[in-house]
Order: structure tokens, then C-alpha cells, then sequence
């Protein structure tokens, strides 16, 4: 079995009385999606801030391609390769789409402290950059602005955004919300050839998304998971569908 | 030194803190629920003690004068939030604080206009003139006793306010969640209406009390508003239990350090250098707290979020 | 060309044939006037830097500016006096040269900014707001009681300090010398924003998760905008304090802070020539406002009121025409 | 006629060339606006009364408002030299602003006559032959207090003053000439408006009585603070506190304080009568010692005017040295470094009818001129 590109062991995590993680491990190998599916308030945001490092765990570590990043801060994983796309557009809407871009080459590339010549005007930056929106098929809006672009390509720019910092392991906090049937259609077809680059820990509400996507799945309530498997022995886990899936059906 | 001076410094502390505990619970309170800084708070503070003293003057009751300043204030404070404030709960804090800051500015000279460039008369009523002895052998001023009292009275009836009353429960609610309390029915407008009469109020409260043993002129609130600003910083924003721990800190520190530093600093060098590097370090001592309250705690002492 | 260009243009054309009439004209006045607006549009294209660029709604910028007004200050004061400021560990009898002194205003304003950005930029939003406005006090009540340099009263300088080759004392010289820094200033500021430190500070101000996320440090891209913005506006307070021969506490006070701030929102924040603009309609008015009647402050307020709350984007973004004031 | 007099005389003058016709433009800076605004505009109806009273159509007067603020006070000074071409300027209330101001705009070749603000520096090693004080120096008043406490026969002092070059001044005038022990030196912070710790000192340190110099709204907060806190002290303070636009705000608090003034509305001469009566029948309200200052300069400017050509700087010096005019004050002469030597009184504050006021009840220092004349080299 090859190395997981990302990893969490033992993840524990509570706010006051409240446990959110009870001991959280997940993997995430090359090639593969990975969905973390659960009912609302079984943890799931909380869990994907661990794993980025914006809150830290009370105990267990994160791996990032074998190395331990638990206690490095969230710019330090993603230029080590951990690539996030957010729930909530966090695009800056006030920019161009190549601007967006370019920012992630920038952080990428670790030289953010330069004063003088025009970012746009490096060849690197706009190469990273651009090859990033081709692959999301932005390119050819590359000087319009993020404010402009429509729902879906917002979450496009998203992934494109990712893309620029040559990520090892993707991080995704539902790319489907909020996109509409066809939209979602879309974004499920990217997504299915996104892999190649690199694997995707999915978070979704969408379930035929994460059917028609996702290789393994894992079930996680009241902060535990409580199932882990292919689609097909997700689906029929007599605990999942007495837990979540029963009552969404 | 005496034990008894320390007390009675001690006291002088207190009700120090306890008058900027009135201008920072309204501040906060209005920043808790609306999410806006007033910079124009101070001119509040200002407007009720010419209101007061306007009133004292005409009828020589000082519990009328009270009631205008408690009355012109949250008036102000009205007018203000229908006309100007309500426009800017939408915008980013900079626009907020231009804004503000252009209502100081008419604020002052306005009053000015209207009062005149020579400060007012406000005098403390006869029944509360004069020392008392209180045990221990303090002789402490009536009025200065009679304000400590009256703060922590405001302060528990606005604890009573927010944690039984219905305006109460909207306005936890607004703090928590502002979509929430619109989809409790509540009407928004109104409520941010009376919650920024309410803080006005509580400031021209604040202006009045105070402008009776000091001086009631354009310009008063401002020195005031960036204390409590400091106090809402060490306290928290949003919390009135960190408005009035905050404020009795900052007022302690402000009043013994302006003793002890001074008589510390004797120690070490010779008298008359000491007392102005004293006095010259005691006029820091509360931003010097309050640079180590937020190398302690950012979000200060009681303070939820960022 | 777009029209803010064109805008721009016309505000530097302005600033060099305004004073050139009044050289004509013999109103030397006019060139002090202009002097003065082009120093505050220094301050504000420094605190520009921050507000516009970096979100950081600093009430605080008075320190900077009252920090290099008083390097200015004391530098000239030991020349002044015969007094020597240090003899060890060698011996330093101040200056009296721009360069030097603008050097020293720069560096030690940078150094406080760097401090105080340390301890504020821990915090944001209100709490900043709060916080700089706190520390500015903080630096005013010392710079009075500190009375080895004059306390409240401040230090006169009687003879504007010197530049190798020029004659300070000659309002068009000194102008011309302000102006300069200005156009160099607002170069800078311009490569700023396109450069990749501009992108990155521009995407944490927009929106600080995702700069984490694409492995920015926000933190320290504030602080470093913050200590950039405060060097800049230190090295306008020891012009202005050239330009006065005098410097007082009251560079330090929230009023001045306040002041800053009003002529970068009065010319559009985040815009390359807005601080300039906003300086210059700021002089005016308090010229020609203050002329008219002695409760002038109410008609500033209200106009500025009325600029907060309908004209989005101050002057620059009125005459413009563009819409968003970033970029 | 009066003025058409004035008028006819100007005429004359033009027709015939003479001295007289020679026009003097006067700058005034004053703090029209904000905080100190009601000690500007005060300053500023002495000095126009005067020049009213005196119909001199050659006497023109521009007048500004500093708000308070040293740089727009250079701003002001430098458009008064520069755009209106002024002659003299005066006005300068605050000795902060002062010394922003009068340095450059001697060394212009201006005349600068004070209608208040006399810092030190400008008294001694800094003094300079185009500028005259007409109200004191600084330190008088505090100097005189100083004296009083002596005469009184206080022993044991406790002195107070904000943390600033004029509270210092102050503290050290007041030692010059008093004698007796210090019970306590403290200094408060500028703008300080809550004294309940100071208090609370005074009244620990066994002290025999108070002086104290907190100017505009710090001494009212001091005075009824004071009032109310059953301390019964005898105090004493420089004319600042107790001056008539602010006595009104302090009330009772004040009644039977000492404080020190060179000049009083019950002074009695001619001048002063005619100028309180005029004052208030122009304003509608008691003058203050400002606008009392300020009609003195007015008067002194107009006695060199009558003397000399402003155009001929030694003769106009030489003509303001003189002080050839009718002061409100009893005794009015400039000392060799443009100072006044004067008396100083000493004053209690009374109510009379509804109206606080002063009375003199003494002199504190006769024919005082300044510490620092000495070393004045011109």
C-alpha cells in the first residue's frame, strides 16, 4: 500500500464540556477521494480546521506525506503542500481572476517580501498562475473580475487557486453548495479528473456527488467515525443508515 | 504613608473607575449589538452635562438636572442614530470612525454656538456637599460616595436590564447573532434605535454626575472617551462584566499610580525630578496595562471574539 | 488612459503650476500653503499604505508623524543650542542637514511602528481601532511632560535646516524639495501595490483565511506595511516640522491622527493620488472655511458627513468615476 | 466726532506727507475656536474696543484663529507676514504657540506684542528688540503669590501644578519669593480634571494652606472638588483660575480664594473705569484680564503709532518703549527687556448680586519686573 498523503491520527479536540473529535484517524492515499460525510454538528468543520492548522488539536498529530505538521501553522502546511478550498468564497472579489491567482503563486513560492517590480510582470508567477486557470478552464477570463465571475466559477477560481501551490493533498470544504443541479454536475466531472493531480479529503453535503465521486468514504458523528469504507459498504452499513443516512433518505 | 490615605485613595480609585464604567458599558454595548465604534460618544458625555447644567440653572434642582441630562442625551443619541448612525451599521469601521469623528466636530461647536465659548456652572447639591467620616477615620466628600453608589446601582440595573427583560433577551440576542433576532421578529431598527439611546443616556448620565465637580465645557468627552476606550480594550469589547472590571481597573491604576509612582521614584533620585518623572510615567501606567493585558489576552480580559 | 489617470495628472500638474503662478505673482503665502498640503499628503500617503492597502484603520498615526517631527526637533535643537547630544561614545552635536535628519525620522519611526505593530496588530478591527488611538495618547502625554525638550511648549528651531545645494529658507526651494519626496513617495507607493508584497498584503486585507491558506503570512505582511506606513508618514512629520520651524506635543495628539485619516478618506482610500487630493482640498478648506466663520469645524463635519456617506470613495473615486477603491 | 476728527486728521496727513499718514497693519492670532476659545475672544474685544474707541483709520486689523494648534499658528503667522504684509502681530494667548510664533516673525523684522503669553525663553537669553509683553511675565503672578503666602505668614505650603514647562515655571515662581516649608510638590497631568487623589494628599500632609496653578476647566474641577471636600485651607493661586469668564463655572467653590493679578475691573484710575463701563456696554458682559491685556496693547500700539513710522524700526521701538498711554493699570513701564514693571495685586474673590467677581485687597509685589532680565542681552 503506498504512503498516505495525508493523515490524521487519534485526532482528539473539546470545547469546554463539548468533544468535537474523539480520537479522529483518517487517511488519505495518492489518486483516491475521500469523503468525510455526517450530519450537521458531527464535527466536520472542526475536524478540516485541524487538519489546516487553524485550531489546534488538544491531542494526535496530522501527517502531511509522512512528516509531522501538527504543530506548524496553517501558511507553513499549505506551502508544504496542503491545498484548501473554502465552504464560503474567500476570494478577494475587488481583484482581477489573474490577481486571485497570482496571490497563490506568490505564497507558494515563499517570496512574498518583494517591494518593487510588478508581481504580474514575473514570468514565473503568471506561468504558475496561468497554467493553474487553464486547468480549471478560467483562463480566457483571467482579467475579469473574481466579483464578476458566476457562482461556479468562483469555485472554480477556488480550485485554481489551490492548483498554484502544486498541492500534494487537496482539502475541500463542500464545492458543491450552493451550485444547483447542473452546476453540480460540472463541478462533480472536475473534481472526478482532479484526483489525478492529487487526492481530494472531501467534505460534502451533496450525496450524489460523493457517490459518484468518492472512492472510500467515512462516516462521522457526534465527532467520531463511526464508518469507513467503499461506497458500497457504505451503503449498506446497517450503523450509517440508522445514524445519518436513515434520516436524510 | 497612611493606611488611611491609601483607603481613601482606594475610593478615589473606585469611583473614578465607575464613572468610565458608565461611558464604556454604552460604548460596548453599542458595539456588542450594532458592530459600530462611535468615536462620537464622548460628545454624548458632553451634551448631558450642558444639559444638566442648562436645567440646574433654570430650576436649581439638581435631580431635574438628572433627569435632562439622562433625557437630552438619549435624545441626541437618537436623532443621531436615525439621521447618521443607522447609515453606517452596513459600512467597514473606517467609515464609521470618519463619520463619528465629522459628528465630534459638530457636535463641539455646535454647543459651543449655542453655550457659548465659557464653560458652564454645575454645582453639587447642598444635601450631598461636604465630607463625611466614614470608619476608619476617612473624611470622604458625600457626592463622591453618592456617585460610587450610583454607578454600581446603574450597573445593576442594567444586569437586571439584559439578563430579564425582553429588550434584554434582543439584545443578547443581537450580540450573538444579528440574523437571528430578525428572524425573532424583532424590529431592528428599533432596537439598535434604543439600544444607542440607551448608551447615549448612560453617557450623559456619566457627564452630568461628573460635570458637577469638574467643568462643563466643549471638549470634555473626548479625554474621557479614549480612557474608555482603553477600559473596553483591557475589559473586552461586547462585555459589560469586562466594561466594569476593566473600568475600576483602569481607574485604580490611573489614581495610585498617580500617588505611588511619584513616591517610588524617591527612592531614587532626588525629590523634585522625582515627582515630574512620576507624574510623567503615571500618565502611561494605564496604557502600559493595557499593552499587557493584550500581550496576555488579545481579545482582552473577558472579550469572546476578535 | 483611464480617467483617474487623467485625474491624477491633473492634480501633479496643479501642484507644480500653482506654486510656479504665485513665485510670479509674489505670494508667497500660496507656496506655504501648497507646501504644507504636500507634506500632509505625505503623512497620508504613508498611512495610505496601511488603511488603503493593508485594512489597518490606524488611529495612531500621529506618533509617526510627532516621532519624526521631533527627530527633526532634537537633532536641530543640540546644533542650535551648543548643547551636545551625546559625548560618548563619541561625541554628537545633532544636525542641522535634511538628509541626516530625515534618516534618523525615518528609521526611528520605523522602529516605533514595528513596536507598536508588534503589540496592536495582535488584535484587529475595533480592537486596533482602539488600541493605536490609546498609544497615541500614550506618546503625547509623555512628549509634555518631558521637558527636556520643551515639554508642552515645544522646541523652536529659528533657521529651517539645511540641504547641500539648495536654500531651505527660500519657500519655492523647500517646496520644490517636498514635492520631490512626494513624486518619489507616490512612485514607491505605486510599485508597492503591484509588486507580489502588494498582491499578498491585498489578498490578506481582502481576505486573511485565504492568504493562510495559500501559505501567506498576514501577520507579518501588516506589520511590515504597518512599519513601511509609519516610516513614511515620520519622515512627512520632520518636514513638517521644517516647514513650522517648531515642533509640539500636538503632533502626537488624536486630533492629528484623526486629521491624517481624514485627508486619505476625504481623497478615496486605497487610491494612488487620493491622499494627495484629500490634502489639498483639506488646505483649502480650512483656508477658506476658517476665513469664514469662527465655528468653521460644524461645516467640516458636516461635509465630511456628507463625503462618508454618499461619495463612496472620496474625491478621487467621485471624479473618477470607477467604483472600487482597491487595486 | 471723534472720528470724524481721526478722519479729517488723516486727511491732513495725506494732503501733507507727514508721519502720521504712515498705515500700520496688525495681524492678530488668537484662539477663536474649541477648547481656550473663550480666552481668545476675549483678548480679541480689548484689543478692538481700543482701536474702536480710537477711530485711527491708518490702524488696520486682521484677525485669525489659531485653534489652539502651534503649527496652524505658524501657518497664520507666516500668511500674515508673507500675504498680508502686516507690521505687528499680536494676539498669542498660549505660550506653546508663542514660541512657535515670535521667534520667526522677530527675526523677520516684525514687531510682536503680547497680549499674554510671556514664557521665560523670551524673557531672558531669548529676548528679542521686536517683541514686547505688554500683560507680565510669566512667572509674576506665581512670584506674587509666592509673596502673599509670605506676607500671610503661611509656613507650611503644599503647591500643585500640571506636568508641563508653565506648571514648572510656576511652581518654581511661587519659591522664589515665598519662605516657609513645602507640605507636598506635586504635578498633575495636563488636562487633568479629577484632583479626589490630590485631595486626599493635601489633606494627609498637614499643610497650613494651598497654591495652586491649574488654568481654564482643571481649576474649576480643582476648586469645586476642593469645595467639597470639607478641607479648610487658605488658597492662593495665580489670576488663571479666577478670572472672570470662568469664575461663573466655579461658583461658591470660590469665594474668599486669593489670587494674585496685576490688574482688577476695580482698579482705580479713569482708563479703567471708562474701559469696564464701555466693555460691558459694548458686550453685554464683564471684561476679563485678557480683555483687559488686550486693550492695553491696542492702546500702546496706538501710542507709538502717534509717535513714529512703523516703516522707521528704531523709532518705533523706541516709541513702544516709551509707553507713552493710559493703562488700565495703575503703573505701566516697560524694564530694558520689554517687560513690564508693574504692581501686582492681590485679590479675593467676591460675589456681587449674582455676578462672582474680584476685589483687590492688597499688593503683593510693587514695581515688580522679572527674574530673567538680567539675562536679556539687547
Amino acid at each position: 500500500m503506498a504512503d498516505p498523503a495525508l493523515e490524521t491520527r487519534d485526532l482528539c479536540k473539546s470545547f469546554g464540556a463539548l468533544e468535537v473529535s474523539r480520537g479522529i484517524s483518517i487517511s488519505l492515499l495518492p489518486g483516491e477521494i475521500h469523503a468525510v460525510i455526517g450530519p450537521n454538528g458531527a464535527g466536520k468543520s472542526t475536524l478540516i480546521q485541524q487538519i489546516c492548522g487553524v485550531t489546534a488539536p488538544d491531542s494526535g498529530s496530522v501527517f502531511l506525506r509522512g512528516r509531522d505538521v501538527t504543530h506548524l501553522p496553517v501558511e507553513s502546511r499549505a506551502r508544504a503542500g496542503l491545498a484548501r478550498t473554502f465552504q464560503v468564497s474567500a476570494l478577494a472579489l475587488d481583484d482581477t481572476v489573474l490577481e486571485n491567482a497570482v496571490v497563490g503563486a506568490i505564497g507558494s513560492s515563499g517570496k512574498a517580501f518583494r517591494f518593487f517590480a510588478p508581481a504580474l510582470g514575473d514570468r514565473e508567477l503568471r506561468e504558475t498562475a496561468f497554467s493553474a486557470l487553464e486547468r480549471v478552464g478560467l483562463a480566457e477570463k483571467a482579467n475579469m473580475r473574481a466579483s464578476d465571475l458566476s457562482h461556479g466559477e468562483r469555485r472554480q477560481l477556488e480550485v485554481a487557486i489551490a492548483l498554484t501551490l502544486s498541492p500534494k493533498a487537496f482539502v475541500m470544504d463542500e464545492p458543491m453548495a450552493g451550485l444547483g443541479a447542473e452546476g453540480s454536475r460540472i463541478m462533480t466531472g472536475f473534481l472526478d479528473g482532479l484526483r489525478r493531480e492529487a487526492p481530494i479529503l472531501l467534505v460534502e453535503h451533496d450525496m450524489d456527488a460523493v457517490f459518484a465521486l468518492a472512492d472510500r468514504i467515512s462516516v462521522l458523528v457526534y465527532g467520531s467515525i463511526i464508518a469507513s469504507g467503499t461506497v458500497e459498504e457504505i451503503r449498506n452499513d446497517s450503523t450509517v443508515r440508522e445514524a445519518y443516512l436513515g434520516e436524510t433518505a | 504613608m497612611s493606611l488611611v490615605l491609601i483607603a481613601e485613595q482606594v475610593l478615589n480609585g473606585l469611583q473614578f473607575g465607575i464613572m468610565l464604567f458608565l461611558m464604556a458599558a454604552g460604548l460596548t454595548l453599542i458595539f456588542g449589538v450594532m458592530g459600530l465604534i462611535n468615536l462620537a460618544h464622548g460628545s454624548l458625555y458632553m451634551v448631558g452635562a450642558f444639559c444638566a447644567a442648562a436645567v440646574a440653572g433654570a430650576t436649581g434642582s439638581f435631580l431635574l438636572a438628572l433627569v435632562a441630562a439622562l433625557a437630552g442625551a438619549a435624545l441626541a443619541g437618537a436623532i443621531v442614530e436615525m439621521v447618521v448612525i443607522r447609515r453606517l451599521y452596513e459600512r467597514d469601521h473606517l467609515d464609521q470612525v470618519l463619520a463619528t469623528f465629522a459628528l465630534i466636530l459638530i457636535f463641539s461647536e455646535g454647543t459651543r454656538w449655542i453655550f457659548g465659548s465659557f464653560p458652564l456652572y454645575l454645582d453639587v447639591p447642598s444635601y450631598l456637599s461636604g465630607p463625611v467620616t466614614l470608619p476608619g477615620g476617612i473624611a470622604y466628600p458625600v457626592y463622591r460616595l453618592a456617585l460610587i453608589v450610583a454607578g454600581l446601582l446603574v450597573a445593576l440595573g442594567l444586569y437586571l436590564l439584559i439578563s430579564r427583560t425582553r429588550i434584554g433577551i434582543q439584545i443578547r440576542a443581537g450580540e450573538n447573532d444579528r440574523e437571528m433576532i430578525a428572524a425573532l421578529g424583532v424590529d431592528i431598527g428599533r432596537l439598535y434605535t434604543i439600544v444607542f439611546a440607551l448608551g447615549a443616556a448612560l453617557a450623559g448620565l456619566a457627564g452630568a454626575l461628573v460635570g458637577a465637580i469638574q467643568s462643563v465645557q466643549v471638549g470634555m468627552g473626548e479625554p474621557v472617551l479614549i480612557l474608555a476606550f482603553v477600559v473596553i480594550v483591557i475589559g473586552g469589547i461586547g462585555s459589560i462584566r469586562g466594561a466594569l472590571i476593566g473600568a475600576l481597573l483602569v481607574g485604580l491604576t490611573n489614581t495610585l499610580g498617580g500617588i505611588f509612582l511619584p513616591e517610588l521614584m524617591k527612592l531614587f533620585m532626588e525629590p523634585s525630578a522625582a515627582t515630574s518623572i512620576g507624574a510623567s510615567l503615571a500618565s502611561m501606567a494605564i496604557y502600559i496595562l493595557m499593552a499587557a493585558v493584550l500581550i496576555l489576552r488579545p481579545t482582552g480580559l473577558f472579550g469572546a471574539r476578535a | 488612459m483611464t480617467r483617474e489617470s487623467i485625474l491624477n495628472a491633473v492634480i501633479l500638474a496643479l501642484l507644480v503650476l500653482v506654486p510656479a503662478w504665485a513665485v510670479l505673482a509674489d505670494e508667497p503665502f500660496t507656496i506655504t500653503l501648497a507646501t504644507r498640503a504636500v507634506i500632509l499628503a505625505l503623512a497620508a500617503v504613508g498611512l495610505n499604505i496601511a488603511l488603503g492597502l493593508g485594512g489597518l484603520v490606524s488611529l495612531g498615526h500621529a506618533v509617526f508623524f510627532g516621532l519624526g517631527g521631533y527627530a527633526m526637533g532634537i537633532l536641530a535643537y543640540h546644533v542650535q543650542a551648543y548643547e551636545p547630544m551625546f559625548e560618548w561614545p563619541f561625541l554628537f552635536e545633532g544636525s542641522k542637514s535634511m538628509p541626516a535628519i530625515w534618516l534618523t525620522a525615518i528609521l526611528v519611526s520605523a522602529l516605533a511602528a514595528l513596536v507598536l505593530g508588534l503589540l496592536s496588530l495582535r488584535t484587529s478591527g475595533v480592537y486596533f481601532i482602539m488600541i493605536t488611538l490609546a498609544f497615541g495618547q500614550m506618546f503625547y502625554f509623555f512628549s509634555i511632560s518631558w521637558s527636556a525638550y520643551g515639554g508642552e511648549d515645544g522646541l523652536s528651531i529659528y533657521v529651517r535646516n539645511g540641504f547641500p545645494g539648495l536654500n531651505t529658507l527660500d519657500p519655492i526651494q523647500f517646496y520644490g524639495l517636498c514635492l520631490a519626496i512626494l513624486v518619489i513617495a507616490l512612485v514607491l507607493a505605486s510599485r508597492l501595490r503591484l509588486s507580489r508584497f502588494g498582491l499578498a498584503l491585498n489578498a490578506a486585507r481582502q481576505s486573511p483565511k485565504r492568504a493562510e491558506a495559500v501559505g501567506l503570512q498576514p501577520f507579518r505582511l501588516r506589520l511590515t506595511a504597518f512599519v513601511l506606513s509609519g516610516a513614511i508618514t515620520g519622515l512627512a512629520g520632520a518636514l513638517f516640522a521644517d516647514l513650522n520651524r517648531f515642533v509640539s506635543p500636538a503632533m502626537f495628539s488624536w486630533q492629528m491622527s484623526g486629521e491624517i485619516m481624514i485627508l486619505v478618506i476625504l481623497g478615496g482610500v486605497g487610491r494612488l493620488y487620493g491622499p494627495v487630493a484629500g490634502a489639498i482640498v483639506y488646505v483649502l478648506l480650512e483656508h477658506v472655511l476658517g476665513g469664514l466663520s469662527e465655528f468653521w469645524h460644524i461645516y467640516l463635519g458636516l461635509l465630511l458627513l456628507a463625503v462618508v456617506l454618499f461619495v463612496r470613495g472620496g474625491i478621487v473615486g467621485a471624479l473618477s468615476g470607477r467604483r472600487a477603491a482597491h487595486g | 466726532m471723534l472720528k470724524s476728527l481721526a478722519a479729517a486728521a488723516s486727511m491732513l496727513a495725506i494732503l501733507s506727507g507727514t508721519a502720521m499718514a504712515e498705515p500700520v497693519k496688525v495681524g492678530m492670532i488668537t484662539t477663536l475656536s474649541g477648547g481656550g476659545a473663550s480666552l481668545g475672544v476675549d483678548t480679541r474685544d480689548g484689543f478692538m474696543l481700543a482701536v474702536k474707541q480710537a477711530g485711527n483709520e491708518d490702524l488696520e486689523v486682521v484677525i485669525e484663529d489659531d485653534q489652539r494648534k502651534p503649527d496652524i499658528a505658524v501657518q497664520l503667522a507666516d500668511k500674515m507676514v508673507q500675504s498680508d504684509k502686516v507690521d505687528v502681530l499680536t494676539g498669542i494667548v498660549w505660550s506653546n504657540l508663542a514660541m512657535a510664533v515670535v521667534p520667526s516673525v522677530t527675526a523677520q523684522g516684525k514687531f510682536y506684542l503680547s497680549t499674554n503669553a510671556a514664557p521665560s525663553a523670551l524673557a531672558g537669553k531669548g529676548c528679542t528688540p521686536n517683541y514686547f509683553s505688554v500683560s507680565y511675565q510669566n512667572d509674576n503672578l506665581h512670584e506674587a503669590a509666592g509673596a502673599y503666602a509670605k506676607d500671610a505668614g503661611f509656613k507650611n505650603s503644599f503647591i500643585l501644578a500640571p506636568n508641563y514647562p508653565a506648571g514648572k515655571d510656576s511652581l518654581a515662581g511661587f519659591k522664589r519669593f515665598y519662605e516657609g516649608e513645602l507640605a507636598g510638590e506635586i504635578y498633575t497631568k495636563l488636562g487633568q480634571t479629577d484632583y479626589a487623589a490630590e485631595l486626599a494628599q493635601i489633606r494627609a500632609s498637614g499643610a497650613d494652606s494651598i497654591f495652586f496653578f491649574l488654568p481654564g476647566g482643571m481649576g474649576i474641577s480643582f476648586l469645586k472638588q476642593y469645595a467639597d471636600s470639607g478641607i479648610d485651607l487658605p488658597v492662593v493661586g495665580p489670576a488663571f483660575s479666577f478670572d472672570q469668564n470662568i469664575l461663573q463655572a466655579v461658583g461658591d467653590a470660590a469665594l474668599g480664594v486669593k489670587n494674585t493679578s496685576q490688574w482688577n475691573k476695580d482698579i482705580d484710575n479713569e482708563t479703567n473705569k471708562a474701559f469696564v463701563e464701555s466693555f460691558q456696554a459694548e458686550y453685554d458682559r464683564l471684561p476679563s484680564l485678557y480683555a483687559a491685556q488686550g486693550f492695553d496693547t491696542a492702546n500702546l500700539l496706538l501710542s507709538a503709532m502717534a509717535k513714529a513710522d512703523v516703516s522707521d524700526a528704531d523709532a518705533f521701538r523706541a516709541a513702544l518703549e516709551e509707553a507713552d498711554f493710559k493703562s488700565v493699570r495703575d503703573k505701566f513701564k516697560f524694564g530694558p527687556n520689554h517687560h513690564p514693571i508693574q504692581d501686582i495685586y492681590v485679590r479675593e474673590v467676591v460675589k456681587e448680586g449674582d455676578v462672582y467677581t474680584n476685589r483687590i485687597i492688597g499688593t503683593a509685589l510693587a514695581d515688580r519686573a522679572d527674574a530673567y532680565a538680567e539675562e536679556c542681552k539687547m
